[in-house]
């Protein structure tokens, strides 16, 4: 980008009668363009962008559309009655953000979650991070044109839905974890059907790479764009697919394994090119580890054995606090709850990786051009109602 | 020249799947087939019974009015109200049932947890549209209709893709 | 109780019987009523032509319903009016009517690929009608125009890129002699007319007066400024070996072989540069959503919208056609129309009306039929990358069209200049047909 | 990265010694097993800076200091380049009518070390409810930026040095007070 302008407009002076040498200024070059929220590639989300010419030379976001005080909320409810409405920020992947809640609560009042609840929330968790990439997926697909690549992953994600629906009895907003495992059991037939859809769509990934990400002009448009080198990707504090993506294999069930996360066997993914190929890849890799984790999940779920603790109806622990974390579709999503005794929190603040990404969005958005816009934007794995809370 | 390659494949890969049998769901024809009659909630393991969480049945004949279901979905949705009804049940003294109003409802099946007397549970039926939304309420007699729901479509899958069927 | 809505309403055939009894009967009043009188005032001023040496009067114009022996030379004569070859066949009908199918089939095929049903119910059979849906839909929809637009200019745009579309139909033969305008500078004219495109682009965009229009225009500028350079020199290839510009010399002059066989480049960088002109995927740009909303189209609603759709699938019909006319041969194929139809030798008046004898010609039905089978596939190839590609960007975009286009057509030039001075093609050529 | 699958962290009896509103004489560290590199981080802290910090807690893979907010750019700074947590994961602020402050947290964890990729250094600062402002650690943890800003919308804590106290989340024309406070009811609760 240059900074110096040296183009100078004739233009006519009504008070002096003749023509004047007008010095273009920088601000009167710049076209200030609004991305959302009525953009069909913002979501419930704003950023005004200051083009010059074709490059973006200023990004401000204003997310808060949707926000509804989750937080605010959590204080006026009981632990149990804060998992539906807690879910409403990312409903496509539910399950994980009621995880790292669950857990939260878990240590506040000393629950132990029965083992064969453990490997069920697991396999509900890896359900949903897979529904939640497949959407994520093909949104992607449709922000680069590829209008192919967002019908498949919409197709592929019933199979999840379908499973998490036999499985929690709803197909997005399943209130499936709670303090002391989880609502029911699976049901007869679950994990034949579970690694039948697996092994499809195992098949089904290979099809992906070969329609898109081996695609020459997908390749053109996200290789190269973005570079989010390490030292900034670790300054932003940027996490999930896109830390991942910039050389830093960084995964919360890897670092700080919960429930049963330490007995499987499973390799963080991650790649070096730090570009928004490599974001948009890592979620691929992840959907591939998250088939091979569910193996493992179901081939060591306990028989029998109960799947949740028994609890009082309004349960409260010692006044203290916790602070949990799960590795979600979008990275790590932490919930720090203090509990002053009674049955409801007294603060729950939610931290999501969509909030923390938002950050590297001007820091890459910035120098980039306009047409890199849509790929750089939903290579940062941005879900702006859970940034919102 | 890597690109042709690419090109190549991906052309493969989609004229492929021009022979793949399709996906769709054609929905009102067709209807998906759930598993069970629906969430139940068994109060002496505590735990529930894997199923479709789709609208509420009332058991009259099991129903003490005792408020739990209402108590519970109070920080939730609020859709439970407790009215009264026109019935004499020795275990039902007050005489009030829950009366749920299904445009507030989140389907959260919270409720089910709470009955301690296997009376309210949740059925297959998902297909609650009304013209207004006094009509999306449902009374204590509506909710004790079982209802009809002839799901019967699963998803296949072999060799030439999944389907709907 | 709500009201539960999953009553099916049946099908009767008795009901669909009546309902069209009801539409025939509708239809004949109107015409008995209104259409017939009309036509009978305005014959009566029009001055008629001689058919069968008989000067035509109102009174036998309308007798040619019931009397076949009248019918067929009404029907020969209107065929081989100027008015007819303008607006229905090889006119704007026939392309617009190949737009349609293109439409449709394009939607029914990408459905096919990502694993859709795609329009399905309007119409019994596969969404066959839906076409007629989304057209009527689009007519009853209000026509927004923005406050500050130039609104003599945001109203002709869409009329004239249709006009423009359809000015390039007029110059391509789809048999002989079955050209509107059969000019010697045919191949030059449609590329004078393809030039306007950019300029209908960037017009509307600045008379819609808002920011995503604007940098959709100047994409689409650049775009197809880029590749109209391109576009031209892979067709001066096959000028030079046809020596000749009008269409329907270039199409004749590859009877035994087709140029495809000598200029393959020429052909892909055509094809290349036809997808950028239309504007298509991987090519669309100037409509890209997730950037610029809808482009240059964004501000568009109603039948403004519907005419620009309309104007780009004849377009794509069109250079399909130009493509087959280039360089696959036209109509060349091999004649499988039978010389009759129907059985030979002289036949009553009601065979003869319903065999199309007097009208009837085996060759320009075949050659007719070739093209279309040509321009067919052609536009099946040119929808197949909406499938399976995502949008380039820009700066590749224009990378492609100057640097490596303008490459490739040259070397396809010097291809041809070879075979012309190794006496292959060009006067007393080889391969020259005589 | 080593996989901590004996951080057992669901223990039960691990994490009964909690309390709300620590108070700052509570420096008693467990001397347990799998507390090894959490206690070393402890004393790293109070050699450093003795009274000016106090440890409100000890847990396994998490760690509270309470340090004053003069002191909280000296603290925040050893913290990223000695004990190399290297970003914010979140920073909460808490509203106390009782004891008339506000609780700001910053949950800071490492990605650059692997042995502290499990553990959260929660950095707890206090500032009053009225006029309530505290130093920003913008300049330190560019990845607090966000989080900042809304957490002096949502609490009106003043971040000096921040370069955008504005409005985040929030809407355009939000006259209230800020809605994390405890006094903010929400309609009809």
């Amino acid at each position: 980008m240059s900074t110096e302008f040296s183009n100078e407009t004739l233009k006519k002076d009504s008070s002096n009668s003749g023509l004047q040498i007008v010095k273009e200024s920088e601000e009167d070059r710049l076209m200030t363009l609004s991305v959302g929220p009525q953009h069909p590639g913002s979501g419930h989300f704003r950023f005004t962008v200051k083009v010059d010419g074709d490059y973006i030379v200023h990004c401000d976001p204003d997310p808060g559309y949707v926000h509804r005080g989750e937080e605010k909320m959590c204080e006026y409810r009981n632990f149990i009655q804060n998992i539906p409405h807690l879910e409403r920020p990312v409903i496509h992947d539910s399950n994980n953000i009621t995880y790292s809640y669950s857990l939260a609560v878990e240590e506040l009042t000393n629950i132990q979650v029965p083992r064969r609840g453990q490997f069920i929330r697991a396999i509900a968790s890896e359900l949903n991070r897979q529904v939640y990439t497949l959407y994520w997926l093909a949104i992607y697909g449709i922000f680069l044109g590829h209008s192919t690549m967002f019908m498949w992953p919409t197709g592929d994600r019933e199979l999840f839905i379908d499973l998490l629906e036999m499985l929690t009895g709803a197909r997005v907003t399943h209130a499936f974890n709670i303090p002391g495992g989880v609502r029911n059991d699976m049901p007869v037939g679950f994990s034949e059907k579970c690694l039948r859809n697996i092994s499809y769509f195992e098949k089904r990934l290979v099809e992906y790479e070969n329609i898109f990400y081996n695609n020459p002009l997908m390749r053109q448009r996200t290789e190269g764009v973005g570079l989010l080198t390490k030292e900034d990707a670790i300054k932003l504090g940027v996490t999930g697919s896109v830390l991942r993506a910039s050389n830093t294999p960084y995964d919360i069930r890897k670092a700080e394994p919960y429930d049963v996360y330490n007995e499987i066997d499973f390799k963080v993914q991650y790649m070096k090119s730090s570009d928004c190929f490599a974001r948009a890849y890592v979620p691929l890799l992840d959907m591939r580890e998250s088939c091979y984790i569910m193996r493992q999940l179901l081939d060591k779920i306990p028989q029998s054995g109960e799947v949740r603790a028994k609890l009082q109806p309004n349960p409260k622990g010692p006044a203290g606090e916790a602070y949990r974390r799960v590795e979600s579709g979008r990275g790590a999503l932490g919930y720090y709850i203090i509990s002053d005794g009674t049955p409801k929190p007294y603060r729950v603040k939610i931290s999501v990786g969509s909030f923390r990404n938002m950050l590297a969005l001007p820091h890459l958005l910035v120098g980039a051009k306009l047409a890199d816009m849509p790929s750089i934007y939903w290579a940062l794995n941005y879900w702006p109602v859970e940034a919102d809370r | 020249m890597t690109s042709a390659g690419g090109f190549i494949k991906a052309i493969e890969s989609g004229s492929k799947h021009l022979v793949i049998k399709r996906f769709t769901l054609r929905y009102p024809e067709k209807k998906l087939k759930f598993v069970g009659d629906g969430y139940q909630f068994d109060p002496k393991r505590g735990v529930g019974i894997a199923g479709y969480r789709g609208r509420h049945i009332l058991f009259h004949d099991k129903c003490t009015g005792c408020q739990l279901c209402a108590i519970a979905c109070e920080g939730i949705a609020e859709a439970i109200g407790m009215v009264k009804v026109d019935e004499k049940w020795k275990h039902n003294k007050k005489s009030i049932m829950p009366q749920i109003d299904f445009g507030k409802c989140v389907f959260c099946g919270l409720c089910v947890d709470a009955c301690p007397f296997y009376a309210l549970y949740m059925t297959d039926d998902y297909e609650l549209s009304a013209f207004t939304k006094e009509h999306l309420i449902y009374t204590p007699a509506q909710l004790a209709v079982k209802p009809k729901y002839d799901g019967s479509v699963e998803l296949k899958i072999d060799d030439r893709g999944a389907t709907h069927g | 109780m709500a009201s539960r809505g999953s009553r099916i309403v049946e099908f009767r055939f008795g009901n669909f019987v009546a309902s069209l009894i009801w539409l025939i009967l509708i239809v004949l009043i109107i015409v008995s009523l209104a259409a017939l009188p009309l036509i009978f005032i305005v014959l009566f001023y029009a001055p008629l032509p001689p058919i069968n040496g008989q000067v035509l009067t109102p009174y036998l114009f309308l007798s040619m319903m019931v009397d076949p022996t009248r019918t067929l030379p009404v029907l020969k004569f209107i065929m081989h009016t100027e008015l007819f070859r303008v607006a229905v066949f090889p006119g704007f009908s026939f392309a617009a009517i190949f737009a349609a199918v293109t439409i449709f089939v394009e939607r029914k095929f990408l459905a096919k690929m990502q694993l859709r049903v795609g329009p399905l119910y309007a119409g019994k059979i596969e969404g066959i009608l839906q076409l007629i849906a989304d057209g009527l839909k689009l007519i009853s929809k209000e026509i927004i125009i923005p406050s500050g637009a130039d609104k003599p200019i945001f109203w002709a745009a869409p009329i004239a890129f249709v006009a423009a579309s359809a000015a390039v139909i007029s110059l391509i033969p789809v048999a002989p002699g079955w050209v509107v305008s059969n000019t010697d500078v045919g191949l030059l004219a449609a590329f004078a007319i393809l030039g306007f495109f950019p300029l209908i682009a960037l017009l509307f965009s600045w008379a819609s007066n808002s920011k995503y229009p604007f940098i959709g225009g100047l994409r689409a500028l650049h775009q197809m400024i880029a590749f109209e350079i391109p576009f031209i020199l892979s067709a001066l290839s096959v000028v030079i070996l046809s020596g000749s510009l009008n269409l329907t010399h270039i199409a004749a002059a590859q009877s035994p072989y087709w140029y495809i066989f000598f200029l393959p480049i020429s052909a892909f960088v055509f094809f290349i540069s036809s997808l950028a002109e239309l504007e298509r995927i991987p090519f669309d740009l100037p409509e890209a959503e997730s950037e610029i909303v809808a482009g240059w189209l964004t501000e568009t609603s109603g039948m403004i919208y519907g005419l620009l759709q309309l104007g780009t699938y004849i377009k794509l019909y069109a250079l399909a056609a130009l493509f087959v006319t280039l360089f696959l041969g036209g109509w060349a194929g091999p004649q499988i129309f039978p010389q009759v139809l129907g059985p030979p030798g002289p036949q009553s008046p009601l065979i003869q009306l319903l065999t199309l004898r007097p009208i009837y010609n085996p060759i320009i039905v075949n050659d007719v039929f070739w093209f279309s089978i040509k321009t067919f596939g052609i536009i099946m190839l040119m929808l197949l990358p909406r499938g399976i590609n995502p949008r380039i960007r820009i700066d590749i975009l224009l990378h492609t069209g100057w640097y490596k286009l303008i490459v490739l057509s040259f070397i396809n030039m010097f291809i041809a200049l070879a075979l012309v001075y190794g006496g292959v093609f060009g006067p007393g050529g080889v391969l020259t047909p005589h | 990265m080593s996989n901590k699958g004996n951080h057992n962290v669901n223990d039960p009896k691990a994490n009964s010694s909690t309390k709300i509103e620590p108070s700052g004489a509570q420096i008693g560290i467990k001397q347990d097993d799998a507390l090894v590199l959490e206690n070393l981080i402890v004393n790293k802290l109070v050699s450093k800076f003795g009274d000016k910090i106090k440890i409100a807690y000890t847990k396994p893979l998490r760690i509270k200091v309470e340090v004053d907010r003069s002191d909280i750019i000296e603290v925040a700074s050893f913290i990223k380049e000695s004990l190399l947590f290297d970003h914010a994961e979140s920073v909460a602020g808490t509203d106390y009518p009782k004891g008339n402050y506000i609780e700001v947290v910053y949950h800071l964890g490492s990605y650059t070390v692997d042995e502290l990729g499990a553990h959260v250094l929660a950095l707890a600062t206090r500032t009053g409810r009225e006029d309530s402002s505290l130093p920003s650690l913008v300049n330190i943890y560019k990845s607090v930026e966000y989080h900042e800003r809304e957490t002096f919308e949502m609490l009106g804590v003043y971040f000096e040095g921040h370069p955008r106290n504005d409005r985040f989340l929030l809407p355009e024309d939000w006259a209230d007070i800020p809605p994390m406070r405890k006094e903010f009811r929400i309609k009809g609760r």
